[in-house]
């Protein structure tokens, strides 16, 4: 059992969550004889390298195939085997939309995806290997879950948790190595429930995966301004966490933060919960711009699509002074039990 | 490129929208244009398309039921400078070859239509592996792409000559099956990205797409037995969202949005997601399959069952506004 | 067209070429493996055989050339530069920010880039969309598209496969560079799918085994008569072919060049003498 | 072990039932052609040659059957009745829009369905799935008979599948292609013929068997013949068999029988009884 300590998140954040993934499937494999790790030729970027050695009788790889990898989990999924399928992302909801729709949401067989490079963090290999509308096409299949944890320390509680749990799931993981530490300690992490990182009360951003971080940064630098941010970890996309928006019914503004297209995606969840209710703030949909971006390095991704922190914050700041939420002050935007 | 008429409107309608497309439209076109080309993945007669194999079999391609080659061979023709329309089930086409359509038609704007019929439940009894009800999600999620709901098989019509005339990728959504409401008799304005107000009413918008227009229209008939002024906009295009349209739906203090579709990702969280951005916008609800795979049926029942239908609608709206006031 | 001597000469230059830009790519590496193991396929088809012309781009005649396996970009930018689509400085803006030679090629027909890349097994299908298009037209350009074997393992290859089969598509040419390698490790070991040839012609193909790193052997296959049957030539190569500490390894599949390396492996090269002519 | 006349019999009970599911679905129509085609090879492998039982739906021994092809869906459900898992009411009620047994069949495993189907080109990667699972629990017991269309041989999801049953060794997946010549646009050999059909799979590297998928015997015969490989049936069978008029009607895929037709049939059937 893996611990969240100062040590090991600093271990993890160097390794990345596609590394540290590889971890946590190592020790699944010694736990459990009915755990099964599946992927399609990628073994060796998700830090699992050596698990067809130590595991062969837990370990599939298909192949460059994800169609068929996707059926081959199915297949053993049914057959009682705790099965985690891993690749990119982008080519594991993609190319096997279909057969992921079929045996995961309509059979509802309970194989765990792992989608690694999900977002920008691959862009260097061009948009093809950029994951950009992988919560938008698992969002909309019913019975599957979507997860996005917000660092390596969630990741491992992610994993955690999907083994426990029976239905099918889709985990997204994004950043580099050497991502941002948001968790250096214990917490309680449960499945669709979003988890509170700074308490505020002008402005709530949301956010999924490595944008969490940012998000938290945001906050701070917002809080000069004399803007009070609510920062909400939302690493559950799907169900979405209900209880938590309602809690913001009264802010002024809503931020969703996410490395995913606009339509679809985190955003696009939140709109839909809360276009419905008497009493909403106003939403700002930060997100990639339904376009493909050009190839870049993942700093210079963020940047090009308007994702760097300090972006962020200024798009934020104009929204507030639309909206006229500026503070007269600048003083006194922290609130009291807020952790940092 | 004919008309619309009473009498086009009818003789379409029997045909339904996928006949109309594939037993009208498409033949005519192949014939006006020598650059135009229509594929199928083993849909070949089923889609009504016999006219063209006998008449233009030179332009016809069938891949078989192999939907991801479908998908990369209009893309190959529409690079050699082609317009390229591909045709087969909703869910297959935008499901199976869905990385294709994202990597040729999305990054690399191959000029290809393709042709979804038989979307949401018109599959009746083939059950829940030939429903389609994620497609506009996944479709609009791609950039570039252009994401169309017409309403009636004369707008199927018209829809598939302004895809032919547009330079990009489009998805056509097909509804229903043969004989289907009217909802046009006579000629109209038809351009993408720009809905239709097709009835007044003061007192809530239904903002409805594809075959569920007409239901829309219905229902609407059916509130105002209660007193209920409903406004109807058709939205037939899903993807640019006309934001005109939606802005001047701000006004109202209820927006509903109707399709058959997931109430994940389609119609209703594109409206959604522009309202929530908006400082002055009124509540919405959306109608649509309640993220879930369903009980299958005839196309009717399953409608029935999932409430997108006349009686469903309007008394899902008249609960909202009694609720709401 | 040059002749089997320079095409030699050619795919030397590509794989210094290939090394330099590795090395100026620095710590974010690079694709070395499969471009090492596809130069002298690219060499002899943009070289030798294919009708294309760098000044006119756009005609329609030209053969049309299709990288399925596109993280093979070293091999195939550096043949592009051969043969006069790109730049000496375009070339060397490989990777740098801004430029549009970017770890997998991106559609621009003006630099002779057919089709973009990146995600495997889709560009058979879109080749056979483009033969499909010149038989009907009645034009004589052929389409040669590059695949990689691990790519092979793609379902959609064979749903391809059959296609082009069923059209008789004979102009259509896919070529599998055979280097035994993908990202897991072996293919033999991760997928097993062996005897190529054996498969491409049960799906209807004409298939062709050559020594892919022999000029005069691609040549001739790339050429081979097929009874009407689209042809697959599959190049036996050798991954990382031509720098001693990259072949056959499965970590030269990307990874990083630095100071010493790229010196020994530009020596390797250099002093390699005619071992590609047979 | 059966004979060949009581295997008969059960394909000549199997077919009423389709039949009656087929009518009894009224206007909607019903995938008559493929279940029809498909009615020997299933009273082989459920009369014969299967390990199941009804009583004990989820026996982690039994043999398996995919139906991949799942518009054979009346097939199955005939031939789940013979079997034990389905009741004559079950049968009686198919299909009729109320009834959990639809058009395409949804895995219910207590009732012996052991995948969803519909979309074309699943079932052999579930099968390649469930035999790995098999082998590593050291099942070395049940088998998997999955059963596809020879138009579903067209998706390249079949052969990413089938290169990775004979790279895994899965010898327990027995593969049975109904090759009844038709698919949804017509002749399969006039819409995707490249090679044979026999090459392409002994080109993957399987055991390829011919036979007559309308022969019990033959088909006991190559369903019990050794091979080195994992083992292809490749079954020519008529689509709509034992219906005059929907026999190599490719319109019979999916159509409505009307009650003339209805009756015309199963008097059809009948008379080839006696």
């Amino acid at each position: 059992m893996q611990e969240i300590t100062r040590k090991n998140a600093r271990i993890w954040s160097m390794l990345g969550m596609r590394r540290t993934v590889g971890i946590l499937l190592k020790e699944f494999a010694k736990e459990d004889r009915a755990f099964v790790f599946a992927t399609a030729d990628m073994a060796r970027y998700m830090g699992a390298e050596d698990f067809s050695e130590t595991f062969p009788d837990q370990f599939v790889d298909v192949g460059i195939a994800e169609q068929n990898l996707i059926g081959v989990a199915a297949g053993m999924q049914k057959e009682g085997f705790h099965v985690f399928a891993g690749t990119y992302a982008t080519f594991l909801t993609a190319r096997a939309l279909d057969q992921i729709r079929v045996s995961l949401g309509y059979m509802k067989l309970g194989v765990k995806l792992i989608g690694i490079s999900g977002g920008l963090s691959d862009g260097n290999f061009s948009p093809t290997h950029m994951a950009l509308e992988d919560i938008a096409d698992m969002r909309a299949i019913p019975n599957l879950t979507v997860i996005s944890p917000a660092d390596g320390a969630e990741l491992v509680k992610a994993m955690y948790a999907l083994r426990a749990h029976p239905g099918p799931a889709y985990l997204r993981l994004t950043g580099r190595a050497n991502t941002p530490v948001v968790y250096t300690q214990e917490y309680d992490f449960a499945i669709g429930r979003a988890v509170c990182l700074r308490e505020g009360r002008d402005v709530a951003l949301i956010a999924a995966g490595t944008m969490a971080a940012a998000a938290l940064n945001v906050a701070e630098e917002l809080c000069k301004s004399g803007i009070s941010c609510k920062v909400m970890n939302m690493h559950t996309i799907k169900p979405l966490d209900e209880a938590a928006l309602d809690a913001i019914e009264e802010f002024g503004l809503a931020v969703t933060m996410e490395e995913h297209m606009r339509a679809g995606g985190l955003g696009s969840a939140v709109a839909e919960y809360m276009a419905q209710k008497e009493k909403r703030p106003v939403q700002l949909m930060l997100a990639v711009e339904d376009v493909y971006p050009q190839s870049a390095e993942y700093e210079q991704l963020l940047e090009s699509c308007g994702l760097t922190v300090s972006q962020m914050t200024e798009r934020i700041l104009k929204k507030c002074r639309e909206l006229g939420l500026l503070p007269e002050t600048t003083a006194n935007c922290r609130i009291k039990g807020e952790r940092k | 490129m004919q008309t619309l008429s009473r009498k086009t409107a009818r003789m379409w309608s029997r045909l339904g929208q996928r006949g109309t497309i594939c037993g009208v439209a498409l033949p005519e076109m192949l014939e006006e244009r020598s650059d135009c080309y229509i594929l199928t993945a083993d849909l070949g007669t089923t889609s009504g398309l016999s006219r063209v194999m006998q008449q233009q079999p030179e332009r016809f391609v069938n891949v078989g039921i192999a939907e991801q080659n479908l998908i990369g061979v209009a893309a190959g023709l529409a690079f050699e400078g082609n317009v390229v329309f591909a045709t087969t089930f909703a869910t297959f086409l935008t499901m199976r070859g869905y990385e294709q359509i994202r990597h040729n038609l999305g990054y690399q704007k191959a000029n290809v239509k393709l042709i979804g019929s038989a979307a949401g439940f018109a599959m009746g009894m083939f059950g829940n592996s030939h429903y389609s009800y994620e497609d506009i999600a996944i479709m609009r999620s791609i950039p570039n792409m252009m994401v169309i709901s017409p309403a009636d098989a004369g707008e199927a019509y018209l829809a598939a000559y302004m895809a032919l005339e547009h330079d990009g990728p489009v998805y056509i959504r097909l509804s229903g099956g043969l004989n289907a409401p009217v909802v046009y008799t006579e000629p109209y304005a038809f351009a993408p990205g720009r809905a239709v107000w097709l009835r007044e009413g003061k007192d809530v918008a239904l903002i409805a797409t594809g075959g569920m227009t007409a239901d829309a229209l219905e229902a609407a008939k059916r509130l105002e037995a209660d007193g209920i002024q409903a406004a109807v906009l058709h939205m037939h295009t899903i993807k640019p969202l006309d934001t005109d349209a939606l802005y001047a739906c701000s006004g109202y203090g209820l927006v509903v949005t109707i399709e058959e579709h997931s109430v994940i990702g389609g119609l209703g969280s594109a409206a959604a997601e522009y309202f929530m951005e908006q400082e002055r916008k009124p509540r919405q609800i959306r109608i649509g399959i309640q993220d879930t795979f369903v009980r299958p049926g005839g196309h009717a029942y399953v409608r029935q069952e999932n409430g997108l239908d006349a009686a469903g609608i309007s008394q899902r709206v008249k609960a909202a506004v009694s609720e709401g006031v | 067209m040059m002749q089997k001597e320079q095409v030699v000469e050619m795919a030397k230059r590509m794989r210094l070429k290939a090394l330099d830009l590795a090395y100026a790519a620095g710590k974010t590496g690079a694709h070395l493996g499969g471009a090492l193991s596809a130069v002298e396929i690219l060499a002899a088809l943009y070289g030798g055989v294919a009708r294309v012309d760098a000044k006119d781009p756009g005609k329609e005649e030209r053969d049309r050339i299709l990288i399925g396996k596109a993280h093979c970009v070293l091999a195939y930018y550096t043949a592009l530069y051969e043969i006069g689509y790109l730049t000496e400085e375009e070339l060397n803006m490989f990777e740098q920010d801004g430029a549009f030679l970017t770890g997998h090629p991106q559609k621009d027909v003006c630099r002779g880039i057919e089709y973009a890349g990146g995600s495997l097994g889709m560009a058979l299908s879109v080749g056979a969309g483009m033969a499909l298009h010149a038989k009907r037209r009645a034009k004589e350009q052929r389409v040669y598209v590059l695949l990689g074997d691990g790519e092979c393992e793609e379902g959609a290859v064979w749903e391809s496969m059959l296609f082009a089969s069923k059209y008789r598509l004979d102009n259509l040419i896919a070529i599998i560079d055979r280097n035994h390698l993908q990202s897991d490790g072996s293919t033999l070991a991760v997928a097993g799918l062996d005897r190529l040839s054996e498969k491409a012609e049960a799906f209807g193909w004409k298939a062709v085994c050559v020594d892919g790193h022999d000029v005069g052997q691609l040549m001739e296959a790339y050429c081979a008569g097929t009874d009407g049957r689209p042809l697959a030539v599959i190049a036996d190569t050798v991954k990382g072919k031509g720098v001693s500490f990259m072949e056959n390894d499965p970590s030269w599949h990307h990874a990083e060049l630095n100071e010493e390396l790229y010196r020994k492996a530009r020596r390797e090269v250099e002093e390699e003498d005619g071992a590609c002519r047979r | 072990m059966k004979t060949g006349k009581e295997l008969e019999d059960m394909a000549y009970e199997m077919r009423k039932d389709v039949l009656r599911m087929a009518y009894h679905s009224g206007k909607k129509g019903a995938h008559l052609g493929g279940s029809l085609s498909a009615i020997e090879l299933l009273a082989v492998l459920y009369g014969e040659i299967m390990h199941y039982n009804p009583k004990e739906p989820l026996w982690e021994g039994r043999d398996r059957f995919i139906m991949s092809k799942a518009h054979g869906a009346m097939a199955l459900y005939a031939a789940l009745k013979q079997a034990g898992f389905l009741s004559e009411a079950d049968i009686a009620g198919a299909l009729d829009g109320t009834s959990p047994y639809y058009e395409h069949p949804q895995r219910n495993e207590e009732k012996g369905i052991e995948i969803s189907g519909g979309s074309l080109g699943q079932g052999l990667s579930l099968s390649v799935g469930m035999g790995l699972a098999m082998q590593k629990k050291r099942n070395g017991q049940s088998k998997i008979y999955v059963m596809l269309g020879d138009g579903e041989c067209n998706e390249g999801a079949v052969w990413e599948a089938a290169a990775s049953a004979i790279h895994f060794g899965l010898k327990q997946i027995v593969i049975l292609v109904d090759v009844n010549g038709l698919q949804y646009g017509g002749p399969t050999e006039k819409i995707l013929r490249a090679g044979s059909l026999k090459d392409r799979w002994s080109g993957m590297g399987f055991s390829v068997l011919e036979t007559d998928g309308h022969n019990v015997r033959k088909i006991r015969e190559a369903l019990l013949l050794q091979t080195d490989a994992p083992k292809v049936i490749l079954a020519h069978t008529v689509k709509g068999k034992g219906v005059s008029f929907a026999e190599n009607r490719v319109e019979w895929h999916s159509a409505f029988l009307t009650e003339a037709l209805y009756g015309q049939a199963m008097e059809e059937l009948g008379a080839c009884r006696k």
